[in-house]
């Protein structure tokens, strides 16, 4: 009698468990800075995951009525505190975290969350990465424990070059970068292919400058005029890259700047009108974009949180991961992992596959200039200063992707 | 004469000028301070005593001239330099470690004289000597019973006294007091004369002072600086005689009050 | 020559702006013996009173009531948070004005966000002033120039031809006795504090929008203004000027030089790894890093700084 | 207190400190632990500067990171060549302090020939300037991505390996003793005396044969010395190093600390490292506005307490041996719930303005409290904070003068006291 009653508590505990197992939402740990300097970014990023997992649950969640939550871990940008805020994550027994503001933040991500799943292998932790382009995570350091969701900063490169060979106009190319690893990169992707698709073009500067450190641009511009370039290419973010704009503008410098962020939070506020017709950005996607459907989304979006939805890469990410979560039957990162590699998904802002041999998205990429909105071709102003992105070519992803040097080690 | 070896006198002032921009404070003075004598320097507000004691510590350096410790020059010297070559110097104004204890005051006035320098791999409390100077010292100054106080707690006497303290514990040959009295009533001076005399037995001493009871109880000699220059030198009688001291203290209205003042007036 | 000329105006309005910091921070430091670290906030703080009143009521009004509520709070600071401080020393007064600019940061945050306010300049100045050979110069550096310079000339008139001048003039050269005086005129403080926090905001209202509004400007200017006043030497507001203007010049014409250590090596004849990795620095990355390192030649070579007369 | 008694409590914190990985066994609060060693070390080492020799630093974490860097470099070599594996790791930390040295040493030089205000300014100069310089020169200090290395290598010692956190928990632990006691001990050396000499009175330090820039080189190269050897267990412990560790926001970090913690008795930097420590990372979780908080109580020390937590411990030492902090409690008890009224009109109030204005760009409006979702676009809870803010604060005036008075009779009483 005793036993049996035992069996059947068993048996209810048991049930008790797998029920609520089932009941239980998947977290998702969301590691960027929510204070300090770069709060704003970090939060405008959370505001836009937060929204698209709201929808993916509106919609029926996943594996059969699961929820997606998204919990928000503070990293201060700093490498050391995502370490400590990574423990925190496995200390509540989260399995997937995303991040993307700083290559050096990733790449300690990385080294960590491969330590972990080899010290744990019954608790592994699946990294998706959505905005930290060093190349060098999906070539030498690439692991099967991470995914990246934008293209890689020479995919940019190469995207940007291949626009750029094609217009004859273009004789004289500046490189305007800021020093350090990612500005580095950006200049050495410019020498490399446009001297390989190019020749002709003489690139008369290669100018690095510290990070943040610079506060009067006029005489970088003046020696820009001096050496009479055509267009710039520079992988500047936020200040660096909004005072500068400025700065040329105010000087009467006429040249073209291809930008990597020049619709990054905050940057269109700043520039405002110095920057119109001339500055143009590389996007895996942007508003303006006609027959997306990810448009209506965007717009309830800004009306709700004052900010734009500018990280079409995110949508792209959440619903890949609940696609690879139904189509593996488990919330296992192993098993996610594995559904991830080589998926094939039609998103809302267009056809996506996920690179076997690297984890590196394969998206369309879109090259568009700061242009006044006219309701018609540009539709939507972005930050409210009246002037929105126009694109200017779209690139297939097959066109985007370059060779990788990733050997994949999978677990057996 | 000339072959005869001649003991350097412990303090040479040798035509010493000092100017700030256009004023000159000190307009060439000459002083020999003979070993083991007791030498007042008295003269009016403003007329130079305290610049020639900056001169002459280290503090300031000289525009011209030469000033020599037993034969060594340190015209140049920096007065820690100064100090080690074995002359220390008190302050009109207290100048003590305020935040420290008065034995951890006169033990930081000992440590360098006992070979100490800056030394961070052996404990202070291990340093018997410097450690027996200091309680010598602070018995000396009377003030065993506030070993453990913290200097800025101390009454005034008691501050003037550490002052002193803090000038002789590193047993320095030639020590110059800058008004050690100032301020104090009659009492508490006649026990900082009486201190002085005790503490400073075999040493050479330089004191700015304007209380001519002190100066008369202390001095060997006098010597008497106005408008930075000496006019005259010799023993406390000659001075208190010496018709042309009385002469430029008559010159002006301002002399006036400073002879009130040197007469105890 | 062109380039030259360009880099010249450029590297003067740059130096100016840096000046107008520099005095007030000079002025307050002679008086107060206070280092205000919290001055380049007060800097920030004018460029954010000038883009919300300019918004409201248009960029002239602004540029003058910025700096007086600026100044307004800077007197208030002096009066209600140093004057209280004080009784502790001097290193709890620069922990307080440290704090303070830690606040004013927050507070910035809180109001305006951490992303930069879109505050233009005024359309009637948004033009080419002059052309050098074929260069256009805009006008707000012309007019960024003059307000500097106009600001030089009343800070000359009220130093040599008025009381509070008087008084801080002695304070220039005879700190120890006007401090020493200075329980008597606390007011004097006050406004001297204020007046130089006004200042820095009307710095503030034209550099924010020659450059750019954002909470992060304070610090990004704070350290610089340091490094002109210890080169100019302390409590010299002629030696602040200078190295304003030397540190502003010396910038912008280090930009210019795509010159290297390596060339310097290669003609040497040198090839190692080190000398790679070192030497390829170019002079015009190394720029922004020039201030700090005049800043360690002048305290090696002359550690009261160019016109410094005290020490400490 | 008597040796007896003071061994004994040695011995308890040391348990404690060997218990703590037990007790507190989740991966956080274990990296958090860590974290409060290294900031120990680090801000017992400003406070060799600013607490002992008297000059207020704005560059001390150029030393920090040094140190780390250096550490860093000889732990990948080691990586790489398997030499010393765990032995390495154990002796790691004193690399990092070398490298401490040696740029304290180097540094030093030109910013310790001026003290004060001047050092304040020179010291945030040289900071700024190796900070900036450090990325320009990536094979030294590993550009944006900064400098890894695994510690795990080479032989483990008696079983040890370093891979496991609380292994490295003890390290620090260790090392944090080690260094903790060499500082105490410094103190009580001729140069430590005549540091806090130079602190009160550089002059008389020249009168007495000593140079305040010796004796201020020395102890800033000293300082380094320990900074490095936090230094050095934070490559250990993060197993990176970036060029971010050698910047402003270090230095002003632990400033707080040491300062917050009380810059007047040698234990005040302890409190303040554990202190600042757990409120950076715990604080952040629950409110966006942590640093505006944060720089509040940091104002509000200056102006009340500038000897930090350390000198109200030691307000409160004597009268409670005397037992006379019987007639404060009281009061204090009074005082309590206007405070926590205050309070919360304060938070209230700053939350309220955090949720309607551009602070958090999320745009989100309202929160929850209590189970009560509270919008900040209505008036009822502006109403409320501000009533509670003015109401505290009017209340706690008036209780606070009867503490002040009571305080004032509890110091005569103690100053009798210890008179007799």
């Amino acid at each position: 009698m005793q036993l049996r009653y035992g069996v059947a508590a068993f048996a209810l505990t048991v049930g008790c468990f797998a029920g609520s197992a089932f009941a239980q939402p998947v977290k998702i740990a969301y590691i960027d800075p929510l204070s300090g300097a770069f709060a704003n970014v970090g939060e405008a990023g959370a505001a836009q995951f937060q929204a698209v997992i709201d929808d993916i649950n509106a919609k029926g969640g996943v594996l059969n009525g699961r929820k997606l939550e998204l919990v928000k871990f503070d990293n201060k940008t700093s490498p050391q505190e995502s370490l400590i805020q990574f423990n925190a994550v496995t200390d509540q027994g989260i399995r997937f975290i995303t991040q993307g503001n700083g290559s050096s933040v990733a790449g300690v991500l990385i080294d960590a969350v491969n330590k972990w799943n080899e010290r744990n292998p019954d608790k592994t932790v699946l990294f998706l990465n959505y905005a930290a382009v060093d190349p060098d995570f999906t070539n030498d350091k690439c692991s099967f424990w991470h995914f990246r969701f934008d293209a890689n900063s020479d995919m940019k490169m190469q995207a940007l070059t291949s626009f750029i060979a094609k217009k004859p106009s273009i004789k004289k190319v500046y490189l305007f970068n800021q020093d350090y690893q990612f500005g580095k990169q950006v200049s050495k992707a410019a020498n490399d292919m446009l001297g390989k698709k190019r020749p002709d073009i003489k690139i008369v500067g290669d100018e690095f400058i510290p990070l943040g450190k610079v506060k009067d641009f006029a005489p970088y511009v003046a020696k820009i005029k001096a050496a009479g370039a055509d267009t710039i290419i520079t992988g500047n973010w936020g200040n660096d890259l909004s005072l500068f704009v400025k700065a040329a503008r105010e000087a009467g410098l006429k040249s073209d700047f291809y930008t990597y962020y020049g619709g990054g939070l905050g940057t269109p506020a700043a520039l405002g009108a110095a920057a119109e017709g001339n500055v143009k950005q590389i996007t895996e996607w942007h508003m303006n974009i006609p027959g997306t459907k990810v448009e209506q989304f965007a717009v309830d979006f800004k009306k709700k949180h004052k900010i734009e939805f500018y990280y079409g890469r995110v949508n792209v990410e959440m619903r890949m991961l609940a696609a690879a979560m139904n189509s593996a039957g488990s919330d296992n990162p192993a098993k996610v992992a594995q559904a991830l590699e080589g998926m094939f998904l039609s998103t809302e802002i267009g056809d996506v596959e996920m690179r076997k041999d690297d984890h590196q998205l394969m998206q369309n990429l879109y090259i568009s200039t700061f242009t006044k909105a006219d309701g018609k071709s540009v539709k939507y102003d972005v930050e409210d200063t009246g002037f929105g992105f126009k694109t200017d070519i779209e690139l297939q992803r097959k066109d985007t992707m370059l060779p990788t040097t990733c050997k994949m080690k999978r677990p057996v | 004469m000339s072959t005869s070896p001649v003991l350097p006198p412990a303090l040479r002032l040798a035509d010493v000028h000092k100017s700030f921009g256009k004023t000159a404070i000190i307009r060439g003075v000459d002083l020999d301070l003979i070993e083991g004598e007791r030498h007042a320097l008295i003269g009016p507000n403003g007329a130079g005593k305290s610049t020639l004691f900056n001169l002459i510590s280290g503090r300031l350096h000289a525009t011209a001239g030469t000033i020599q410790l037993r034969g060594a020059d340190i015209t140049r010297a920096t007065p820690q330099a100064i100090n080690r070559m074995g002359l220390a110097r008190s302050f009109q104004v207290t100048n003590l470690f305020h935040r420290m204890t008065v034995f951890e005051n006169l033990r930081c006035g000992a440590l360098w004289s006992r070979g100490v320098g800056y030394t961070f791999w052996r404990r202070v409390d291990t340093l018997r000597e410097a450690n027996a100077r200091a309680d010598e010292v602070l018995e000396a100054i009377g003030l065993t019973r506030r070993r453990a106080v913290v200097a800025g707690e101390l009454t005034y006497a008691e501050q003037r006294a550490l002052e002193i303290g803090v000038t002789i514990a590193c047993g320095a040959g030639v020590i110059l007091l800058d008004e050690p009295t100032a301020g104090m009533s009659r009492s508490e001076s006649d026990a900082a004369v009486a201190l002085i005399k005790k503490v400073t037995i075999g040493k050479t001493l330089i004191l700015v002072e304007h209380d001519m009871d002190v100066v008369f109880g202390i001095a060997d000699r006098v010597s008497v600086l106005v408008y930075g220059e000496v006019i005259a030198t010799g023993t406390p009688d000659a001075i208190h005689a010496n018709i042309r001291v009385q002469e430029a203290y008559l010159g002006t209205d301002l002399a006036k009050g400073i002879d009130k003042e040197l007469t105890g007036a | 020559m062109e380039f030259f000329l360009v880099s010249l105006l450029n590297g003067v309005s740059y130096g100016l702006l840096l000046f107008m910091l520099s005095s007030g921070l000079t002025l307050i430091f002679s008086m107060l013996g206070v280092l205000n670290f919290a001055h380049a906030s007060f800097y920030m703080l004018g460029a954010y009173f000038g883009y919300q009143v300019s918004r409201a009521v248009g960029f002239w009004p602004a540029l003058i009531v910025a700096p007086l509520l600026v100044g307004a709070i800077g007197a208030a600071v002096e009066r209600y948070g140093l004057r209280r401080v004080h009784r502790f020393g001097h290193v709890p007064e620069l922990l307080f004005t440290f704090g303070l600019a830690y606040l004013i940061e927050e507070v910035v945050h809180l109001i305006w966000g951490r992303i930069a306010v879109d505050y233009r300049i005024p359309p009637s100045l948004d033009f080419f002033a002059f052309e050098i050979f074929e260069s256009q110069y805009p006008a707000y550096r012309v007019f960024m120039m003059a307000v500097s310079i106009a600001m030089l000339g009343g800070l000359y008139w009220m130093l040599t031809r008025t009381r509070i001048g008087l008084i801080i003039r002695a304070a220039l050269t005879h700190a120890d006795m006007v401090q020493a005086l200075g329980h008597n005129v606390p007011r004097v403080f006050m406004l001297v504090f204020g007046s130089g926090c006004a200042l820095a905001a009307l710095a503030g209202v034209i550099g924010g929008n020659a450059f750019v509004t954002e909470p992060a400007m304070a610090a990004a200017v704070g350290s610089i203004v340091f490094v002109v006043i210890v080169v100019g030497g302390l409590g010299s507001l002629a030696g602040a000027f200078i190295a304003s203007l030397a540190i502003g010049i010396i910038q912008t014409f280090a930009v210019a030089l795509d010159w290297s250590l390596l060339d310097t090596f290669r003609d040497l004849g040198w090839n190692g790894d080190v000398a790679l990795s070192i030497g390829a620095i170019k002079l015009s990355q190394f720029a922004p890093v020039l201030p700090y390192v005049l800043m360690v030649l002048i305290l090696i070579f002359r550690p009261r700084g160019l016109l410094g007369r005290r020490d400490t | 207190m008597k040796p007896g008694t003071s061994l004994i409590a040695a011995a308890l914190a040391l348990i404690c400190l060997l218990a703590l990985p037990y007790v507190f066994t989740q991966g956080f609060a274990l990296s958090l632990l860590c974290q409060m060693g290294i900031a120990t070390i680090f801000a017992l080492s400003y406070n060799m500067l600013l607490g002992q020799t008297g000059l207020l630093s704005f560059g001390h974490a150029v030393y920090f990171g040094l140190g780390a860097f250096c550490a860093m470099h000889v732990l990948r070599w080691a990586g790489g060549t398997g030499i010393g594996g765990a032995w390495a790791v154990v002796l790691l930390p004193l690399i990092g302090g070398l490298g401490g040295l040696l740029a304290g040493l180097i540094l030093g030089v030109v910013t310790t020939r001026r003290a004060g205000t001047i050092f304040a300014m020179i010291s945030l100069g040289v900071g700024e300037m190796v900070a900036s310089i450090a990325p320009m020169f990536p094979a030294l200090f590993g550009g944006e991505a900064g400098l890894s290395a695994n510690r795990v290598f080479g032989a483990p010692l008696f079983g040890i390996t370093f891979g496991p956190q609380r292994q490295v928990y003890f390290l620090i632990v260790a090392w944090a003793l080690v260094a903790a006691w060499g500082m105490r001990a410094l103190t009580r050396t001729p140069l430590g005396r005549m540091a806090n000499a130079v602190r009160d009175n550089p002059e008389r330090a020249q009168f007495v044969g000593y140079n305040p820039q010796m004796v201020r080189l020395l102890m800033l190269a000293l300082s380094g010395f320990f900074a490095g050897i936090a230094g050095g267990l934070s490559a250990i412990n993060y197993e990176i190093v970036t060029g971010e560790t050698l910047g402003a926001n270090t230095s002003a970090l632990v400033l707080l600390m040491a300062f917050i913690g009380g810059v007047g008795q040698f234990y005040g930097p302890i409190i303040g490292a554990v202190l600042v420590t757990f409120l950076q990372t715990a604080l952040s979780q629950y409110t966006h506005a942590w640093l505006f908080y944060f720089g509040l109580f940091f104002l509000f020390m200056v102006l009340n307490a500038p000897g930090g937590i350390a000198s109200l411990i030691q307000l409160h030492r004597d009268p409670w041996r005397q037992g006379l902090l019987r007639w404060i409690w009281p009061q204090y008890a009074l005082a309590a719930l206007p405070v926590a009224l205050t309070l919360a009109g304060l938070i209230g109030v700053v939350e309220l303005i955090y949720r309607i204005a551009g602070g958090v760009e999320a745009g989100e409006t309202s929160w929850k409290l209590f189970g009560q979702a509270i919008d900040a676009t209505r008036w009822q809870p502006w109403a409320l904070a501000l009533l509670l803010l003015a109401a505290g604060g009017a209340w706690l005036e008036k209780t606070w003068s009867g503490v002040a008075w009571q305080w004032q009779m509890v110091l005569l009483a103690t100053a009798r006291g210890n008179d007799r």
